[in-house]
């Protein structure tokens, strides 16, 4: 146990949580509470002193390391830039139309078995999906298809790129 | 135990041929065929005896030494150009080389440190989300699609699912084309509808686009006279 | 932009994934490209000294902060459930993947010598290998080939950091 601290910081590190010192002397029975608060104290002091990009923090009962205050504005460039995903329901949503496009909205939600306005709406915001037109039929339904950017996002020549059936039973997906 | 040799510790029949030719110290370039198919069958008898299922694989390999075994025994013809002759064991071998060279391969990734076992990032804490910008990247992978696609169907009456074949991908492209056409351009004739179509395929699906499209009552098509051109509207514009 | 090290080891903390340096360069336009490839030069040398419990390796075309391999015994303590194992028959397709890609699926079987239904859609639900499209031949079958998250996963740069690339090109299979 020659490298206590290097281990406490990797603890630290690794934890989805700030790591109370109690939590970090269960996970280590070879150290003592002592030698662990100890260790504890020179990280925060090595990180202190060093003037990088990081502090070690005593927050919510426990021990986290995080990026100083005074850095946001440059974190903040970073998390805007971070494409969102799709949720399953706008996914579940797109995958329907893309397979059975021109579909309407009706039989969209006849398929999922709930009301897909939500989604639905989020697609076309995104331009994944747009309208293509109305069917001649009562109530006049608008109809539904995917967008060249659409292919696009999922790297797709055409739709005839899409796997078919069979290839998805090939997978036994 | 003599035994003790179980079929998921091989990963195939490849595997197990390899197998067999390291531990008889053999040159894979010069393979001592009657010697390696009887060892072989052997091992798929002892396979058999424990009530292990074969995969089909393994039988076909098992036919593949067979073959090249009686070939082998085939009296060599007199003529010296026979001497150029394929050896019956050269496509087995290479295939065994090839084999080799990613079992290796898999052994050195095997070894490599793989994050969340060996290495770890930094834990994944909540961090504030700002908000985001208007025509944004989306984060999107043909997988997810496909499953999510899958997920529906299997939860759905298999009656009431039609077979998504190729066929009905590519009139989906097909329909999608026309009624993108009609969005700018407000009717069209039937000869420019077909003018992209250059192959036969694609004339056909054009047509069974058309059709589908007007049974579904999304388009219309009018003829203003008797053989006169037959132009396609939107049903509703 | 008096510490432009700080800034640098900030955001690749706070970025869930390798951060390459062009993507720095973009958040931080304040710097120029030596700057920044300095800067990084100067971190990584840092972490390497500091005998922490950290190294900041350069993996999946990006920087990425990791605990120290030899420290593994100790997270692995932290993290409850398993850790991610790959199968012999996902891990050998996963190499001739890595090696051959793109690749279809019969090419592999070829190799392998066996069916490879089953490892291949559990490697495409680990978000290890993904379908990159068809294959311009009759019967266009869909081709599959790593992704960034395998590099990440694996610590690899990029495909030309896979163990013994060169020997296997040679034998030119």
């Amino acid at each position: 146990m020659d490298d206590l601290r290097g281990i406490i910081e990797a603890l630290i590190f690794a934890s989805d949580h700030p790591l109370p010192a109690e939590k970090i002397g269960e996970l280590l029975p070879e150290a003592t509470g002592p030698q662990i608060k100890e260790a504890l104290g020179q990280l925060v002091e090595q990180y202190r002193s060093r003037a990088g990009g990081l502090v070690l923090s005593h927050v919510a009962g426990g021990y986290q390391l995080r990026t100083k205050e005074e850095l946001a504005p440059w974190i903040v460039r970073l998390k805007s830039g971070k494409p969102p995903s799709l949720s399953t329901a706008a996914l579940e949503t797109l995958a329907i139309i893309a397979y059975r496009q021109p579909i309407v909205k009706g039989d969209i939600e006849r398929l999922r078995g709930v009301d897909v306005s939500a989604p639905l709406k989020g697609l076309l915001e995104k331009k994944l999906v747009r309208i293509m037109g109305r069917k001649d039929v009562p109530g006049r339904p608008i109809i539904y298809g995917t967008t060249r950017r659409f292919l696009e996002v999922f790297g797709l020549k055409d739709l005839s790129d899409l796997p078919s059936q069979r290839e998805l039973k090939d997978l036994g997906i | 135990m003599s035994y003790e040799i179980k079929l998921e510790v091989f990963q195939g029949p490849l595997d197990l041929l390899l197998y067999l030719i390291k531990k008889n110290e053999i040159d894979i370039y010069d393979i001592p065929i009657a010697l390696i198919t009887r060892q072989y069958l052997e091992h798929l008898d002892k396979l058999r005896s424990l009530n292990l299922d074969l995969a089909g694989e393994y039988l076909l390999l098992a036919a593949t030494l067979i073959h090249i075994k009686s070939k082998m025994l085939l009296p060599a013809e007199e003529e010296p150009e026979t001497e150029e002759e394929d050896d019956p064991r050269q496509e087995l071998v290479e295939q065994l080389l090839a084999y080799q060279t990613y079992k290796e391969a898999y052994l050195k990734i095997a070894q490599l440190p793989v994050l969340d076992k060996d290495v770890f990032k930094r834990g994944n804490f909540p961090q504030e989300e700002p908000g985001r910008k208007e025509e944004e990247k989306i984060e999107a992978n043909l997988f997810d699609l496909i499953e999510a696609f899958q997920r529906i169907l299997s939860s759905w009456d298999q009656a009431e699912i039609m077979e998504i074949d190729r066929e009905k991908i590519n009139l989906a492209e097909k329909m999608n084309e026309i009624l993108s056409s009609l969005e700018v351009k407000d009717g069209l004739s039937l000869e420019e509808l077909l003018e992209g179509a250059k192959t036969r395929r694609r004339l056909v699906y054009t047509f069974l686009a058309l059709l589908e499209l007007m049974k579904q009552r999304i388009i219309k098509a009018y003829q203003n006279v008797s053989f006169g051109p037959i132009r396609v509207y939107l049903s509703v514009a």
